[in-house]
């Protein structure tokens, strides 16, 4: 297992839908900018295929916190209007910027990236690949394997890396989360793809620190910025109820 | 003492009297579309979808099942049946004013998607039921009750060409456009609604039989009247013939 | 089948369908239920079922309304604006009395309005929308476990009284993802004696629905709300929080009542006696679950995601006993914290009354 | 022999039958029937050769067309 990765300054971000591409992005980019300190960070939304739960959501924050955001121009920023935001290509070029993009999900939100495959091809470049195992698309083996390739053909590029995003919302526990990671791993060895890191809410990563201490693979804590916390909470609760 | 058929109205109509006008040819339709249900012998294999206008009641009048769906959205409602049951063998009777103004998106469509259905469009220039207003297959110059002074171009465009059109669609089948005004017509009129029958049967496509048809009261004439008026005026603007014919 | 799996309402609502043996779904695009469509046009093939992208969604009910003539489990699914295209085919679906189970992923409106949660086709779904003297069963589920629930109840419901059943979502439970169970449960198969399969073995089937004589209709119509007693005397379901001491009493359904039930958590806190009473029928309206929930009730507040459509069936339900208020926000989905200054705010004022 | 039957009282009496009998044996009834119409009727069964074209035009399908064999 390839528990060093070290990201490029170009992270493409793909996945089925509701693999938590969008939660990824947020959080990788709030570490890169805040944390590691890395300078003129940009989180591309080119989530042309959702209507709900985008980046574009929370840009103010993220701006807050030194990332800045490439989002659809204010007049169709809410609109369901697969109009990307300016300037992508120019960024993807820009050798002093580092950005982050996410993509909408499975090949059909792959798609939007054939536009500027040619310009990606001229920079180094990361092309990860989110899984969930709880989605029903990437249910098994077989069919991440077919996400995989989907995204390719639809995107004209090669995806290089796994992030292992096992959890089934609020209903996560951590039995369920490492069976389903054992899942994304044997996935990622048979499409011969090193596993980059594996996402893990913050709150159960807490619980369990020190299993997560000597991991296999870079373990990151994820915060939840697109589900208000309102609406987390009421789950959580009743998800203890049931 | 043997009886040998003659002619014999068929079973596929029930023994009741029509509510159409003397000289209506929408009994004449009716009874050819019955009598090539049952000499295909598929009366129990059948649904009938009837449409808005004067042909509105062709559930009461066909023994078989028969569907009345709201106006112009026969060839949708044919879909819906189609879809769920492809074996059987599913028409929809539509007049010029169901069809091919308030249904043209319905009719457009199912054309498009080949869907395995049948259209019996009956085109008599205007809408009968409602009293005689323009219909978009109304003639240049004709006179109904909402073109009192005869169809200008000026007010009302052109007269809509249902079969020029739907033959030019990838998934239409059989498309084509007879009378009733004479025996050699009403022969080919059959012919033509057995063709279009035994396409969707082979699975062929959609599939569309346009009958010129007259509508005496509404166009203010005799029934022998109405007959000229189909050859003399209809024809010079709709062509009959066969505009699409696909085999296999 | 037990086995958690995390999904989106909108697909939900399609394996729902799976799930509940509906193999025949007719739709149109738009956002935010397409997803419903493109997940039934990749499953439906996988499971031998038809799947038509309509050209419209006037088309699509008049499909929905044949596949169901033909003895269908049919359903389909659009979202505000397709939804008041639909109304004509819903008229004459209820009318032809025709199982089929409709699904309104609300988005903000009148006109094209916006595509944010809402929850203003009340008046349409519950009072009408299409002509004529007829109901709709209205089910309001507030998850998304309660959109793969509901899905399924909507088929039973809808076969067994031959009427067309509403599953009535916002854009946020469509779109949100929430873990789900999909139960092991289907919707009994019923008999249809009446659907136009071909006269095999029978004489002819006829549905339709025009009835020229005057009395003929005066008939057509009293079966029907016969029929719509009986669902109003069998079908009325709601849920409650807190309501055994609630003064101040809360009204809300589908995504709203989630936000509500949040609210009413904090003013229980805070100690004010609030209470949710949750309609999960919008028709039939639970009046009578009403009442006995408002016991202690001095205020009712109506929480909706419109401006103020179920506040009427909440005036009506409680027989103007106890005065009514409206809480809405349009174009977003409010905060608990606005629903408990509210709450609070009114608290003090019903305080003051003594 | 051929023998043409008419359900009299359901004619609207249009006339197709008559304009297209090849024989010109059909005609117009003096007397109405219940339906108020002046019916079509044979004047001169003999003449007709059972061609059913008047079935084939009738749009009211009441013509019946039947052969009797000689007894």
């Amino acid at each position: 297992m390839d528990s060093t990765w070290t990201f490029t300054r170009l992270v493409i971000i793909t996945g089925s839908f509701g693999s938590g591409k969008s939660e990824y992005a947020i959080n990788l980019a709030l570490e890169r900018a805040q944390t590691n300190c890395i300078a003129n960070m940009t989180l591309v939304d080119l989530d042309l295929v959702n209507a709900y739960f985008r980046v574009r959501e929370v840009r103010q924050l993220l701006e807050d916190r030194q990332v800045q955001t490439i989002v659809p121009r204010e007049d169709v920023l809410h609109s369901d209007l697969p109009i990307p935001g300016p300037g992508i290509a120019a960024l993807i070029k820009n050798l002093e910027m580092n950005v982050i993009i996410d993509v909408g999900g499975d090949d059909m939100g792959a798609t939007a990236l054939r536009g500027y495959r040619d310009c990606i091809l001229g920079v180094d470049h990361d092309i990860l690949l989110v899984v969930n195992p709880y989605r029903p698309f990437t249910h098994t083996i077989e069919d991440i394997h077919t996400m995989k390739e989907e995204i390719e053909y639809r995107s004209g590029l090669k995806i290089n890396g796994v992030v292992s995003n096992p959890n089934s919302g609020i209903s996560t526990n951590i039995d369920s989360l490492l069976a389903k990671h054992e899942l994304v791993n044997r996935a990622a060895e048979l499409m011969a793809l090193p596993m980059v890191e594996i996402l893990v809410y913050r709150d159960l990563f807490r619980e369990h620190q020190k299993l997560f201490s000597d991991f296999p693979c870079r373990v990151r804590p994820i915060d939840i910025f697109l589900t208000p916390g309102w609406l987390l909470k009421q789950q959580k609760e009743d998800g203890k109820k049931q | 003492m043997a009886k040998i058929k003659g002619y014999q109205r068929p079973q596929t109509l029930h023994d009741k009297p029509w509510h159409f006008c003397p000289g209506c040819h929408h009994g004449i339709v009716h009874r050819l579309c019955a009598e090539v249900v049952e000499e295909m012998g598929l009366q129990s294999q059948t649904i009938g979808v009837g449409s808005v206008g004067c042909g509105v009641f062709s559930y009461n009048y066909f023994n078989f099942d028969g569907i009345g769906p709201s106006h112009g959205r026969a060839p949708a409602v044919a879909t819906g049946v189609k879809r769920v049951l492809p074996d059987k063998l599913v028409f929809t009777y539509q007049g010029d004013g169901d069809l091919a103004a308030i249904g043209t998106t319905e009719m457009v469509h199912s054309a498009v998607r080949g869907e395995n259905i049948t259209i019996i469009f009956v085109n008599n220039t205007l809408y009968g039921m409602t009293g005689g207003q323009m219909a978009p297959t109304t003639l240049m110059g004709q006179q109904t009750t909402t073109t009192p002074r005869g169809r200008t171009r000026e007010q009302a465009g052109y007269p809509m060409k249902v079969c020029e059109m739907l033959a030019t669609m990838d998934g239409s089948a059989y498309i084509a456009r007879t009378a009733v005004f004479n025996p050699a017509q009403v022969l080919k009129t059959k012919k033509a609604i057995r063709k279009a029958f035994e396409t969707q049967m082979a699975g062929l496509g959609f599939s569309l039989v346009e009958v010129l048809s007259a509508c005496p009261t509404n166009w203010g004439m005799n029934p022998l009247e109405a007959l000229d008026h189909v050859k003399d005026n209809m024809l010079p603007v709709y062509p009959l013939g066969e505009f699409k014919l696909k085999k296999e | 089948m037990s086995e958690v799996i995390l999904m989106k309402g909108n697909e939900a609502i399609g394996e729902a369908a799976i799930r509940a043996n509906c193999r025949h779904f007719f739709g149109y695009p738009i956002t935010p239920q397409t997803e419903v469509l493109e997940y039934l046009a990749r499953r439906l093939p996988e499971e031998g079922g038809a799947y038509v992208q309509a050209e419209s969604e006037i088309s699509a009910i008049n499909m929905v309304f044949g596949a169901s003539c033909a003895g269908a489990r049919v359903m389909t699914a659009s979202s505000s604006p397709g939804i008041s295209l639909m109304q004509e085919g819903i008229s004459y679906i209820a009318s032809a009395q025709l199982p089929a189970v409709i699904i309104n992923i609300m988005r903000g409106a009148p006109g094209l309005g916006g595509i944010h949660p809402s929850q203003a086709d009340y008046f349409q779904s519950v009072k009408g929308g299409g002509h004529g003297d007829y109901k709709l069963i209205v089910l309001a589920p507030s998850s998304v476990q309660e959109l793969i629930d509901h899905t399924m109840l909507a088929f039973e419901l809808s076969e067994k009284y031959r009427t067309p059943v509403m599953v009535f979502g916002d854009g946020m439970l469509g779109q949100m993802m929430e873990p789900v169970v999909f139960p092991d449960y289907l919707p009994p198969p019923v008999d249809r004696p009446w659907a136009t399969t071909g006269m095999e073995g029978r004489g002819p089937n006829i549905v339709h629905t025009l009835y020229l004589p005057a009395p003929d209709l005066e008939n057509h119509c009293h079966r029907l709300f016969d029929k719509y007693r009986d669902i109003e005397a069998r079908e009325k379901r709601s849920q409650e929080y807190f309501t055994d001491d609630a003064e101040i009493l809360v009204v809300s359904y589908g995504i709203a009542s989630r936000v509500a039930r949040a609210g009413v958590e904090m003013a229980r806190e805070a100690g004010i006696k609030a209470g949710l009473f949750r309609p999960i029928t919008l028709w039939p309206f639970p009046d009578l679950q009403l009442q006995a929930a408002a016991k202690q009730a001095r205020l009712l507040i109506s929480a909706e995601i419109s401006m103020g459509q179920m506040i009427e069936d909440v005036r009506l339900g409680i027989r103007d006993k106890v005065p009514v208020k409206l809480f809405n926000r349009i174009g977003l989905v409010p905060n608990p914290d606005e629903i408990f200054e509210f709450i609070k705010a009114e608290a003090g004022e019903v305080s003051k009354i003594g | 022999m051929t023998r043409v039957i008419f359900n009299e009282e359901r004619c609207k009496g249009c006339g197709l039958c008559i304009q297209f009998c090849p024989k010109s044996i059909m005609y117009l009834s003096e007397q109405r029937n219940r339906l108020g119409y002046n019916y079509a009727i044979i004047d001169d069964m003999a003449g007709c050769t059972g061609c059913a074209i008047c079935a084939l035009m009738c749009p009211e399908v009441i013509i019946e067309v039947v052969e009797e064999a000689a007894v």
